[in-house]
């Protein structure tokens, strides 16, 4: 493993920051509705202040690390920050930060459960970032997946009701499977579930049939999370019916934790190499590829504006699988950095969303007629990370796409560049009528007397809704810029990225 | 051929079969004790044959009686207990069986059954203020 | 040792007399009886945890009865995985015990108060005894204790079902107990001796392997009966459904775990200490039993209406999981096995615990009544959900634990369709308990359904509950107390 | 149907047992495994040890003492599952029928049961006191003393018998055996052995055959107590004179 690996508190001090936001909310009075919710943001806001003071030493090449509790030899419960660990968790905290700030005003029942899941799952997910083996990483899955289930149903609708019920369905089926892809690495793994950089399968370990049963296993245990296409049936149902902070988080973070286990299982456990001899990375790229198109497809046909971002994830998280498929530099570097880009601009776009349903109450886009002078701000924002996921430069989603197109040259593919510039022209092809409704069209502008609605600034919405809006947007943007300053996705990714691909 | 020099044991292995058959089959539910209770004779006669000697004493050491000629004392300790532990099933067994045909006035497993399914799921959710 | 070595027999001992004492006491003052029925399981407790500091790793306990040599006298042999059963049936059996001394008034009438609690003491000390004997026909004798108390504590309430189900438990039950006997004597006519260290040495040289087969199959019978194996479960889902809730718990928590126990140790340390292709045939047999088991189990508890019903079906679906780990036959299978009937005691008592909770406070017993149940009984529904978890095979939990073992033991020896049988058990484990928690907690409550409540079970029942789920937690996240030298013994046996 | 399948399993069932019996070592066979490995110690030792002629009697209150301590409780657990079930015969009713008993019998009948159940007890406090000498024992003795008592009731009715034995007398007796065991097992553990260690190892050496002797009376004498109790108990307690009873012809 890398250079220095020093035992170190802060991983499991991070992951238990957020629990102060549950002991609060146990323990607070009923009536401190604004004191409990601040306090809340301020566990979260902790956390993500722990996890931003690891960033120097990883940046020298440091491992932390921290064993939690031992069964027996190999199955021990780890934490081990390396760079692509703490990848995920830094953007995680990020995100879950701005979201439990906009969570504030925007949850008006039932807050004290909302907030305390929030926190659980924030703990869980940031345990699934830390974890150093795949037992850790699959306990903490397993508990964030029940861990979310009561946010995806917090408006207790029928609606909501019935996605709750279809994404237990899926999580409970992928739990299982994975619980027997774990079982079987286990075995013929030689009792190693450690992620390692080269990956820690052989075939001298077992036979091929073998080895492809734990991959196809893993696939189809994180592949719902990561909603590839024919196990991604929950995940147009669960975004609208969820609120706005929730959706960001699904589409940002959570739907992110099954690629990031992908992503695990592709280079720590099996390794770059042993794929190529497999040959399973084809299965992968194919399957990506197909849900790139047709969840674009999906999206188009949908009127409900939640609902379309939600086909648009299935779409985006499929070029993080596509990335890490191709097995090139680039390619993997343009997946891995996709995490995060795509959680920036999801996030805006799922918080821009929450704005406009609690201030208008509009949740078609065919009633968002005008809108952009109504919510000027929250709209411009939109629009940004709008262009940004068609991959207009300068965005963050342009250099995911330039990244990505150089990879599949690498890998001597052009097809893949086909695939992109469909997705591109299909992001396009729905993002553009939202803008286009939003700022281009107005109620009564088909008769010859409608007058243009007034632009009105900073009345909007409260503050805690639009600020993290513009945080993100502003992210989106200045990350696509400066690409390479220490922090954002580039010094980090480059420098697992650069390990496996030297 | 040995089954036939073992005839005690098969008695008694014919003898618990009659008893599991009317426990299973009758319907009277005190002959179904009373086959329980063929099954438990059967088993203590295959104990008490275990010990069998041919021209064997009782193991009572006076008399001058020599150990050699003792039939095994063992089974038959361990049916002394097997006896007590039927008597107390029984007597148990017999007590549910009057507290059984008070309440329900029958001794035909078949009606016990019946009324089973008569009462339904509504019964059952009350079973406590019985 | 000194006087460590007496610990076990009083251990056992001492509820039996407390039993016996305890009539003279609702003589006397009725009103004392439940905090004295405590007396004897508090000894038995402390008793049981002092023994297990002073107890020699991997090693077991040897405890000659009258000073009689074991073949010759009964010997009662402890070992680590024994003692710490013992000391489950003790902590179970005590919280129980506490959570009847309110509720017991809902369902058991005044006259026979202290008759409840004499069967309750008959019932743990026999437990306890059946656990530690080293003698296979002393086995038996511990065996129809417990299972006279069990059927009269099913009676106990007294109303038509109750008698049914116990009438119907007694009639499965009893022939049971005669197989067993007749095992008893197969083996002893074929080895001479009934101590079972001197039966497994006997066991492997005797040329009677007709007989020792057959022997094997009816104590399989016999015991399987008693654990609810799947074929022999018909008594189960009555009886632990009609009986007082605390008795369903030790029923379901403690009984069916004691009974595989048995079977456990009939077949690790009597049958294939010298000779496994014995029993082998059987073994593979009781496995596609035990699949069977798990998902009848699991269907049958997902079409139930009735809380208690369900949560017995559940019962018999995990009997299954304890037997896919025993016939799995590898150490990690044999000590998922033990494992698990440490967290399916635990959870599985708490469950009914929470069910009684429900009918102390509600009258409750439909599971569609819970609807919203979770705004007036916060405590009782937390601890439900976390018993369930524990049920599913959720981590942290101990059920997380015992399902890898069990999942892991099946695996290894190239049974991964039972390995297979075993996640889809607990596929249906979710279905079934997560409706509830759904219910619970998710659900508005119909009209009126909660308003005459104000309050959560008291406290002296609510504390039994927590201690309960609290252990479901508590042995997940530090199950590396516990599972290093489960997996010695379980080698040790092997 | 039901039948034809239970056949079927038994038949099944008794060609397996069938099959093991002509594979089990002969009848009476002295090579058999049950004649040559426990038992010759027993035959040979037990007068030495356990000062008892009797070998069953030896074998069951000394060492195999703690299986009948099991067993007494046994028989203790099945008095508390019928009171439980039943609940214990009360005053009130019993005086409330005292006057209508419904068993009518003769006065030769009456005669004969109140001369005989005196002998009927004594024979039985023989069997129980001789119990380490010659066949019998404490179990014994105490069906026999039930069964005296059965004949009693079924002549003269539970109010008559009820006052010869009360429910006063039978309560502290019913637990007598268990008790007596527990306190014959501790005080072995007192003399310096395990638990039911009849032969105490502190005192001297020449004392320990009384001790023993003394120690089997007094267990036999508590199983024979309490097991009559206990029988006594149960009876009165599933009779229930009155209406409901239905009367043989």
């Amino acid at each position: 493993m890398p250079e220095k690996s020093t035992f170190s508190v802060i991983p499991l001090l991070a992951m238990l920051l957020p629990w102060i936001s549950l002991v609060v909310i146990l323990a607070m009075p009923k009536k401190s509705r604004r004191l409990r919710l601040w306090l809340c943001f301020l566990g979260s806001l902790a956390a993500f202040g722990v996890v931003l003071v690891m960033l120097p030493g990883i940046l020298d090449g440091n491992t932390y690390t921290i064993k939690l509790a031992g069964l027996v030899e190999g199955l021990e419960m780890r934490f081990t920050v390396d760079t692509l660990g703490y990848y995920f968790a830094l953007i995680l905290a990020f995100l879950w930060m701005l979201a439990t700030l906009y969570s504030i005003s925007y949850i008006d029942h039932k807050e004290n459960r909302f907030f305390a899941f929030m926190a659980l799952c924030e703990s869980f997910l940031l345990g699934c970032a830390f974890a150093a083996n795949m037992f850790t990483y699959f306990i903490f899955y397993e508990m964030m997946t029940f861990g979310s289930y009561p946010l995806i149903i917090h408006e207790e609708t029928t609606l909501a009701r019935r996605a709750g019920y279809k994404y237990l369905v899926y999580a409970v089926s992928a739990g299982t499977v994975l619980f027997f892809s774990v079982v079987a690495h286990y075995f013929w793994g030689g009792g190693n579930l450690g992620f390692q950089e080269y990956g820690v399968l052989s075939l001298e370990m077992a036979s091929r049939a073998a080895l492809m049963t734990i991959f196809f296993t893993y696939l189809a245990g994180f592949g719902v999370k990561a909603a590839i296409m024919p196990l991604h049936g929950w995940v147009p149902d669960a975004h609208p019916a969820a609120p706005s902070p929730a959706s960001a988080l699904l589409s940002g973070v959570i739907l992110k934790a099954g690629a990031f286990g992908i992503i695990r299982v592709v280079f720590n456990v099996f390794g770059v190499d042993l794929m190529r001899e497999l040959g399973v990375f084809i299965v992968l790229a194919v399957l990506a590829c197909i849900t790139i198109v047709v969840a674009s497809i999906f999206a188009l046909t949908q009127d409900n504006l939640k609902r379309r971002l939600a086909y648009s994830s299935i779409g985006q998280v499929s070029y993080i699988i596509l990335g890490v498929a191709m097995l090139t530099h680039d390619g993997a570097l343009g997946g891995v950095m996709h995490l995060t880009h795509h959680a920036l601009m999801k996030g805006c776009l799922f918080l821009c969303a929450g704005i406009i349903l609690v201030k208008t109450g509009k949740k078609n886009i065919s009633e968002m007629k005008g809108i952009g002078y109504k919510l000027p701000i929250t709209m411009i924002c939109f629009s940004a990370c709008a262009l940004a996921m068609m991959g207009t430069p300068p965005s963050v989603g342009f250099i995911t796409k330039w990244l990505l197109g150089n990879g599949s040259l690498e890998a001597g593919l052009p097809v893949y560049i086909v695939i992109l510039l469909t997705s591109a022209l299909l992001n396009a092809a729905y993002f553009l009528p939202i803008i286009y409704i939003a700022f281009f069209r107005w109620d009564g502008d088909e008769e010859e007397k409608g007058h243009r609605p007034k632009l009105v600034f900073g009345k909007e919405a409260d503050h805690k809704l639009v600020v993290p809006v513009v945080i993100l947007a502003v992210l989106v943007v200045i990350v696509g810029i400066w690409v390479t300053v220490p922090g954002f996705p580039y010094s980090l990714v480059s420098r697992v990225v650069n390990v496996i691909f030297p | 051929m040995r089954l036939f020099h073992n005839y005690h044991y098969v008695a008694a292995m014919l003898l618990f079969c009659i008893g599991l058959y009317t426990v299973i089959v009758r319907r009277n539910i005190i002959k179904k004790l009373i086959g329980l209770n063929i099954m438990e004779t059967a088993v203590f006669f295959f104990y008490i044959s275990l010990g069998y000697m041919d021209n064997g004493i009782a193991p009572i050491r006076v008399g001058g009686a020599q150990p050699g000629q003792m039939v095994n004392p063992i089974p038959q300790a361990l049916i002394l207990t097997g006896i007590v532990v039927a008597v107390s099933v029984t007597a148990l067994a017999l007590s549910l069986v009057i507290l059984l045909y008070r309440q329900y006035g029958t001794l035909d497993v078949d009606h016990l059954m019946r009324q089973e399914e008569d009462e339904g799921e509504g019964e059952k959710g009350k079973g406590a203020e019985g | 040792m000194g006087a460590y070595r007496h610990f076990p027999i009083f251990m056992i001992t001492i509820p039996l007399v407390g039993a016996v004492l305890l009539p003279f006491l609702g003589y006397l003052r009725q009103k004392w009886v439940p905090w004295a029925a405590a007396i004897p399981l508090v000894s038995s407790t402390i008793l049981g945890s002092l023994l297990m500091g002073r107890m020699p790793a991997g090693g077991y306990l040897s405890y000659h009865m009258g000073n009689w040599d074991p073949p010759f006298g009964i010997e009662i042999r402890v070992d680590y995985v024994g003692l710490f059963l013992m000391l489950i049936v003790c902590g179970i059996a005590l919280l129980a015990l506490f959570f009847s001394r309110l509720y017991i008034f809902k369902e058991v009438s005044g006259g026979r108060l202290t008759a409840y609690y004499v069967l309750f003491l008959l019932l743990s000390g026999a437990m306890l005894g059946f656990v530690a004997t080293g003698d296979i026909f002393n086995l038996f004798v511990f065996m129809e204790i417990l299972a006279l108390s069990s059927y009269a504590l099913v009676a106990i309430a007294g109303n038509r079902n109750a008698v049914r189900a116990a009438f119907k438990y007694l009639l499965m039950g009893a022939p049971s107990s005669i197989i067993v006997l007749l095992a008893i004597g197969f083996l002893y006519s074929a080895t001479g001796t009934l101590n079972m260290a001197d039966l497994s040495a006997r066991v492997a040289e005797s040329g009677y392997t007709e007989v020792l087969m057959v022997a094997f199959i009816l104590f399989v019978i016999g015991f399987g009966v008693k654990a609810a194996l799947f074929p022999l479960h018909m008594w189960l889902p009555d009886a632990h459904s009609i009986a007082p809730s605390p008795i369903s718990a030790i029923l379901s928590g403690l009984l069916v775990e004691v009974s595989a126990f048995a079977v456990l140790r009939i077949t690790f340390s009597v049958f294939t200490a010298g000779a496994t292709n014995l029993v082998g045939g059987t073994l593979d047999a009781v496995s596609v039993f035990a699949a069977a088991a798990v998902l009848y189990g699991g269907i049958m508890a997902i079409l139930q209406k009735d809380l208690k019903m369900m949560i017995a079906y559940s019962t018999i679906s995990h009997v299954g999981y304890i037997f896919l780990g025993i016939t799995a036959f590898t150490a990690e299978g044999v000590a998922g096995a033990m494992y698990h009937m440490l967290d399916h005691g635990l959870a599985k008592a708490c469950l009914f615990l929470c069910a009684g909770s429900f009918i102390y406070v509600k009258g409750y017993r439909r599971i569609e009544d819970l609807k919203g149940a979770w705004r007036q009984m916060p405590w009782t529904c937390f601890a439900f959900a976390l018993a369930s978890i524990s049920v599913i095979g959720i981590p942290p939990t101990a059920g997380f634990i015992s399902k890898w073992y069990l999942v892991y033991g099946n695996f290894s020896r190239d049974r991964w369709p039972y390995a297979l049988i075993l996640l889809l058990g607990s596929i249906l484990a979710a279905v079934y308990c997560l409706r509830v928690i759904y219910y619970m907690f998710f659900q508005p409550g119909k009209e009126g359904a909660w308003e005459t409540v104000s309050k959560d079970a008291p406290s002296s029942m609510l504390a039994p509950i927590w201690i309960l789920s609290a252990g479901t937690l508590f042995f997940g996240l530090f199950s590396s107390l516990l599972i290093p030298s489960l997996l010695r013994a379980a080698k040790f046996l092997l | 149907m039901k039948r034809v399948v239970s056949l079927l399993f038994l038949a099944a069932l008794a060609v397996l047992l069938l099959y093991v019996v002509a594979n089990m070592p002969p009848m009476g066979d002295p090579q058999s495994p049950t004649r040559t490995h426990v038992v010759p110690k027993y035959l040979e030792d037990a007068q030495e040890e356990t000062h008892a002629p009797n070998v069953i009697t030896g074998i069951i209150l000394n060492y195999r003492g703690y299986d009948t301590m099991g067993e007494v409780t046994v028989i203790f657990c099945a008095l508390a599952g019928v009171l439980a079930v039943l609940g214990r015969e009360k005053r009130g009713r019993i005086y409330a029928y005292a006057d209508r008993s419904r068993v009518k019998s003769s006065t030769i009948v009456k005669t004969m049961v109140r001369f005989t159940v005196p002998f009927i007890i004594l024979f039985s406090v023989y069997t129980i006191l001789h119990g380490e000498i010659s066949p019998g024992g404490g179990f014994q003795g105490g069906a026999i003393i039930g069964a005296s008592m059965i004949i009693f009731t079924t002549v003269f009715g539970l109010y008559e018998s009820s006052q010869r034995i009360p429910q006063k007398l039978r309560l502290p007796l019913e637990g007598s055996a268990v008790l007596t065991f527990f306190t014959v097992g501790v005080l072995g553990m007192v003399g310096g052995g395990n638990f039911l260690t009849y032969a105490w190892p502190h005192i001297a050496v020449s004392l320990q055959p009384a001790v023993v002797v003394w120690l089997t009376i007094l267990v036999e004498i508590g199983i024979g107590l309490g097991g009559a109790m206990v029988f006594i108990s149960i009876l009165f307690s599933m009779i229930r004179e009155g209406e409901e009873v239905a009367v043989v012809p």
